[in-house]
């Protein structure tokens, strides 16, 4: 490990996608991410990468395919609206079976809404906002830490299943500092892609396709169940999440990113006040972390999802609950960040309603 | 015997999916020579667009990929950054490359990507069964003009050839057309021109062909031909848009 | 003499290199291949140029040309 | 120990870095640290100001809605801020730019005529350093040493030759702080 | 009531929002959506309106914003990636709160797909696949007549609501032809837009901004609670489906639009085979009829849906029915429409193993 | 005493929140100028972009619009198609309308829509903190291009005046610049002729305004007047582009 | 009674049109009917078939599986149909065209020479009608009185007089099922 | 005599009409509005010509003239 250094959540994305291996990068501004772009700009001419300012998010993404599709580790990174433009993009990268990391440092909403942090932007990430069945893997840090930690997996996860990653930060998220290490050996060996379009010179006797049409249903139908397949093997292996004073919990708590800190924080107020209040932290918001609620279910009172939405991740809380106890949900929109305060008090109205 | 004519190699030996007499075929025979003549086949990258030339994957013996409806120069532009030995050409209809895609290719061409466009302007949607295209000629009738394109409405057809010439980036714009034997000569030297440019770094180049829908326009394919000659080119001049190599002769 | 040939399963009967021949010396034929298209063949080899103007307005590459 | 503050001022008075350089050498002091800036198009010519956690325990929530200690460098901040500051805490305001008093009675207050001494100084750009001083001198929250290594890192090599002063600004505002 | 006449579904929907008082289509090709933009073409100079064919699906939805602003009825379609890339747009007209019909032939996904009838565009639907959190309501017919019923009434609920409405169909419901009867009277008198910028002429005194963007997060939040309260009203009030056989039903299945037909097909030879299967068609998809599958949990053995997906109405099922019952799933994709023979072996799989 | 100048009526009586001499607010009141000079203020509905003029809703006394980021041509096309009698403006700035909107303006242009078209040109992204326009100068340094702008990378700056003009559809295409009082007084002359074409219904007219951002080019604002006389003028010739009425003294 | 049917051809040998006029002619009679073409580039120059339902009962599925009845206008609808159609059905196919036999033995079939007897009327255009008629014939679903106004309706007017000829043709394709 | 009113409130420093007063007799003040600017002002109204090149560069419109 190398030494602490204390960075913006924007650069050390920027910084950890590099370590990574990545060098190009294709963006357009918007904030509250404009510092990764601006990053990319200033640190990969000196890695001998490059960072292409699009025309738009959608020029962007579709930079993002073709890159993908020539066999490099790349990244790209908007908020809210920009997301929303990257949704044909993004359907088609999941048709084709493309690597690559998509950020997304969430912002106020609907329509040009604020550029505060928010969170609801979920069900677009989880469900994909793009056409089709597809899926993109969602991993939300709660720190600076882990996001340079999750970047880095993330293109390892990218490759190893040929699937869009999405990195789900809010503004706060992107522009806050806190200390990160990064690990000690960057990426020098990247995976082999003998799929991808590098010129048969590359793979002679073999054309590589890269593509997401098949206009026969039947063919379309054997593509989709070969990507359902896949989906199934990503929800059995690549799960991940926190549990915090779980076991023992009357009220467990679902929160992700900035949400999970304001959780903990309610968390240790309510522990002085004597409740027993317990938290799941997914890291991964889709392969969603199902089986931690169904144990936690067994024993704890009640369940409360707390987010910057109108309420969203709640009905994973409540699919993964399915009825066994009460799923409460407590949420601000519009960049307000809830308060530790008005958490606890949330903890006491349900456990005072519940005991 | 010598061979006066025969198929090029990177033409993949298989049915095209094309109507009868549609040019398209044509202009896929031209790039496939292109690549045969300057010995790139094996490092090109080409990217299909979406329209009737969607299949294009299959027809071409270099890698492929294919890019959602107009974003091909996004997608080329992807694979020349991370890619820059490789060649890399789009093949895009007029609806794709100069309406939904019309601020990718300008970008594109200001960028001054070192790439190669092919750009078929048939005047019309083959794919979707006929419907308008921003270079549908004034009173022409498509399903979605089917009172004929009414300039009060639907505007006049864009000239993407002379749009993209004012832009500082592009290196050689050229105009060609594919009804006759000596067009296509013409058309062929424009196309290896076009590739030979990226080859030596030159920088962004784009050919546009004016192309047929027998189908669409409700013609015999030697009908369409003449209508080429007798509608299209005089709204669509031919010749050389830009040329960074001759300065001073740009049309 | 020139030779002509014609891969006649896969013309689609569009009648291009019928209307570009100086000779006149294409025509289609009566029966159609499986494809259900008349097809394009050439009916006086000697008379042909080798101009292969034939050849180049084939959208369907189903002409050679030899000499 | 868990110090939540605001530092609070016009765009161009320095509390951005300033809230930095604590969180820099909380770090290096091996603490728990964050930093999280107000952002948007209102900082333009408006306000600016930055929220600095620096604590033994792992940082809760970098957003601070009820902070200890404010700093506030203009009266758009002080306005903005005094109210929301945990009976008890504390509260630095500049009075070489803000007239009027603060009103709260269950907080330590301390003003600092931080324009004027860094212009005793030599230089207005160090009022921010002033401030700081007075902060540390108030809550030594980190050491001093661990300020000077923050600030060290932030300048860029060739602006060093003006550590020795912000350094004398720092100190004055920590002797200020004890007075 | 007119005269039955036979109608392709796509035309069908252009004649009943013309018979709404919709004067403006704006719309971009794409299969199978096709005949809908074309029928406008023709129809709508005949009565003195307009179709424009914009560049884009993009430039499309953002003309709906503009004629939706300035006060009229309008509509437009297309199918699945281009709805994709309206998502942006129908965010904002969504955070705008203009009324507007949105029309999905949904097709074979993800990527470019296929063009064959799909249900895969469900999430995207219902959970909003734009940024932020807002809502659609979504109308799902499950034949002609019944579309060119729900078209008329999404126009009057998106003014009554100041909301997009979408209508989900598919590749079948566009192309299929059936007898449809147009109700009688025309709409004549649409309701008062006070709100509409038609310039201040015609509201002297009043300035009309149509408008998403709350820099300050506190009016942003505000703003969001209006919508919620707005969104709840319209789960309070809108709710419809159609409920067959669902009474004493063991097996009850989920089903809207095209594979609602081939379940009741399948019901058919279930019922000669002497099996209990009731049929819950949700109408609006959202909001979704919760309601009567409480009311199913109470007797039903279990629950099947099925979709022309990889499963996505399946997770408001299960919501609903929240753990009281088994909720079992069928589904093809990729344009593969259910047959009524598997539907049925699927009803005796779950019958039997449950009986 | 008779007022040499005041305030206009149709620019409301408030505060922007533009940085201190930001000529965004000289074109603003010139955009209202032109509406009190035409007495049209009470029929007129604005656009407003994404970008620093993003609250522009908040500043013209008439009817206005909030566009999404580059759409901006196409809400006025809707609004216009429906509302024929209105007059119908955008004001965007070079990100809005020549990046992500440029195909919006090349189709609204080319339909020849009836609207009016203010286009404010400072040559970077003044909202989102300074980054790379796609007018941005060669050599510039932005925060997406801190090497400065290199050709061979980032392309060449787009002049949109001259694209627009090669195509059939508008009426009237004008660069001017707010640099002196005297250039002010002429882009007001511009501004309001492309307003007036709008009421006489000659179709699209669209007026590119040279304009400073002095808080991204980190510039006093004097000083980045000086910079558009300098540095921009030469590469965007000021001058009329397009004129239906004066045909053939196009530039 | 319930009458699921495919009718299969090349483009422009009118199968659509015969399968319109089917669904017209049971709606004017009341009839549940649904009409559901095939689609899709692939139609180009290739086959193009519809899926047709005449019935008492509403409609369930207007995609067919399992036609009980098939119209094959040339031999690659033959190829593509002949093994979906329910035991018991009826398979129509134009031998015209057609030279090659079906090999079901558990369906009834029947051959019609429908380009022979369309040129015998005059106008190779009519085949359709001639099937169609036959259809009828062995099966009649509806009177032939509605299929003649379901044509009166599909033709535009100006082509009207093509009526009698049309008529001709169900009548000798409605005969030839008869023998 | 011509008259030239400032609305130093609305004031934001910018000093273009400074740079374009062709009788340079607007200066800044020494003292802050509200919001923190040093605002414009007039020092010698008599010498002004009316020809509001002042009013027309101010991006604020804070400039009135009368004549
Ligand atoms: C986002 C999106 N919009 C629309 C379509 C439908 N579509 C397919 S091809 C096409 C246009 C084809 O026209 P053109 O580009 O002129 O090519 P041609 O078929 O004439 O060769 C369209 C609109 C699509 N697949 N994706
Ligand atoms: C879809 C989308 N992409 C990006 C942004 C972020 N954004 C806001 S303003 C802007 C560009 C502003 O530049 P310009 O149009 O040149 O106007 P200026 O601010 O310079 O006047 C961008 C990229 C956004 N709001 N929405
Ligand atoms: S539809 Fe038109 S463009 Fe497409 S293949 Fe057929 S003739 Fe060619
Ligand atoms: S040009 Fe080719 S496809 Fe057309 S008729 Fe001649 S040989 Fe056949
Ligand atoms: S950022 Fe630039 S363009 Fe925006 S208001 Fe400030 S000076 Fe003007
Ligand atoms: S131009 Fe206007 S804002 Fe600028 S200094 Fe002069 S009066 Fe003030």
């Amino acid at each position: 490990m190398g030494e602490k250094i204390l960075m913006k959540g924007n650069e050390a994305i920027g910084e950890a996608a590099i370590k990574a291996g990545c060098r190009h990068f294709f963006g357009y501004p918007i904030t509250p991410q404009n510092e990764l772009p601006e990053y990319m700009a200033r640190r990969l001419p000196e890695v001998g990468g490059a960072m292409v300012q699009a025309e738009s998010e959608i020029a962007a993404i579709n930079m993002v395919y073709g890159a993908a599709g020539a066999g490099v580790r790349v990244m790209t990174s908007s908020s809210s609206p920009g997301i929303s433009l990257k949704q044909e993009g993004i359907s088609y990268i999941a048709g084709a079976e493309l690597p690559c990391v998509i950020v997304n440092m969430v912002r106020g909403g609907p329509g040009l809404g604020g550029i505060q942090p928010a969170q609801g932007d979920y069900w677009q990430a989880t469900r994909g906002g793009g056409h089709g069945d597809y899926r993109v893997l969602v991993l939300a840090p709660a720190g600076i830490q882990e996001m340079v930690d999750v970047v880095q997996d993330a293109f390892d996860l990218a490759d190893k299943y040929r699937n869009p990653v999405m990195i789900l930060g809010d503004g706060m998220m992107g522009q806050m500092m806190e200390p990160v290490m990064f690990r000690d050996e960057a990426v020098t060996k990247l995976p082999e892609k003998d799929w991808a379009t590098t010129g048969t010179r590359h793979h002679p006797g073999r054309r590589n396709v890269i593509n997401s049409l098949y206009l026969q249903p039947d063919r379309l139908e054997e593509h989709n169940d070969h990507l359902q397949r896949k989906y199934a093997e990503i929800e059995a292996n690549e799960v991940r999440y926190e549990e915090v004073d779980v076991e023992g919990a009357e009220l467990v708590v679902a929160a992700y990113g900035t949400t999970a800190r304001i959780v903990r924080s309610a968390m240790e107020a309510a522990k002085q006040a004597g409740l027993r209040v317990g938290l799941i932290r997914p890291i991964t918001l889709w392969p969603f972390p199902v089986e931690p609620f169904e144990r936690a279910a067994e024993h704890a009172k009640a369940f409360l999802s707390v987010e910057m939405s109108a309420g969203q991740m709640v009905e994973d809380v409540r699919l993964a609950v399915n009825g066994k106890k009460s799923v409460h949900f407590y949420g601000r929109t519009g960049g307000m960040v809830p308060t530790p305060e008005a958490v606890l008090a949330k903890f006491k109205e349900i456990l005072g309603g519940e005991a | 015997m010598a061979k006066v004519f025969e198929r090029p190699k990177a033409l993949a030996d298989v049915v095209t999916h094309y109507c009868p007499g549609c040019t398209h075929g044509i202009i896929h025979r031209l790039v496939a020579e292109a690549i045969d003549d300057l010995g790139i086949l094996d490092r090109t990258i080409g990217v299909a667009p979406v329209g009737c030339a969607v299949l294009a994957y299959n027809y071409f013996e270099c890698d492929m990929q294919e890019a959602a409806h107009g974003r091909a120069p996004a997608v080329c532009t992807g694979i020349k950054r991370v890619r820059p030995e490789a060649i890399v050409f789009s093949y895009q209809g007029d609806g794709d490359l100069a309406s939904i895609g019309a601020g990718e290719i300008v970008h594109a061409a200001a960028r001054g990507e070192n790439i190669t466009v092919i750009f078929v302007n048939n005047g019309i949607y083959g794919m979707t069964g006929g419907q308008m295209a921003p270079t549908t000629l004034v009173g022409h009738k498509t399903t979605t003009s089917p009172y004929g394109r009414d300039p009060k409405l639907q505007g006049y057809p864009v000239r993407i050839a002379e749009m993209l010439a004012t832009l500082d980036g592009p290196a050689y714009i050229e105009r060609v057309a594919v009804y006759t034997p000596q067009l296509v000569m013409k058309a062929k030297q424009a196309i290896k021109r076009a590739f030979a440019n990226q080859v030596e770094g030159k920088g962004f180049s784009l050919i546009e062909v004016l192309s047929t829908c027998p189908t669409n326009w409700g013609m015999a394919p030697v009908d369409a031909l003449k209508r080429v000659a007798n509608e299209m080119v005089p709204y669509y001049p031919l010749g050389v848009y830009k040329d960074i190599d001759a300065k001073g002769e740009d049309k | 003499m020139p030779k002509v040939t014609f891969r006649e399963d896969r013309c689609k009967g569009c009648e291009l290199c019928v209307s570009v021949c100086p000779r006149k010396i294409i025509v289609m034929s009566e029966g159609m291949n499986k494809k259900g298209f008349h097809y394009a063949t050439i009916t006086d080899q000697s008379k042909c140029l080798a101009c292969a103007f034939c050849a180049r307005m084939c959208p369907d590459a189903v002409i050679e040309v030899e000499k | 120990m868990t110090h939540e503050m605001i530092l609070a001022g016009f765009g161009g008075q320095g509390v951005m870095l300033m809230g930095q350089m604590l969180a820099y050498a909380g770090m290096i002091e091996g603490k728990h640290v964050s930093w999280l800036p107000s952002y948007g198009p209102e900082m333009r010519g408006g306000t600016a100001n930055c929220a600095v956690v620096v604590s033994d325990q792992p940082v809760g929530s970098p957003l601070i809605t009820r902070p200890s200690i404010v700093v506030a460098m203009n009266l758009p901040s002080l306005d903005k801020f005094e109210g929301s500051i945990k009976p008890g805490g504390l509260l630095i305001y500049n009075n070489s730019l803000i007239a009027s008093k603060p009103e709260r009675d269950d907080i330590t207050i301390l003003p600092v005529p931080a324009n004027e001494i860094a212009n005793e100084l030599g230089s207005d750009r160090i009022a921010n350093m002033v401030v700081l001083g007075a902060l540390l001198g108030t809550t030594p929250m980190v050491e001093t040493q661990s300020i000077l290594a923050a600030l060290r890192h932030a300048l860029p090599p060739h602006r060093h030759n003006l550590l020795p002063l912000n350094e004398q600004a720092i100190k004055r505002g920590q002797e200020l702080a004890k007075q």
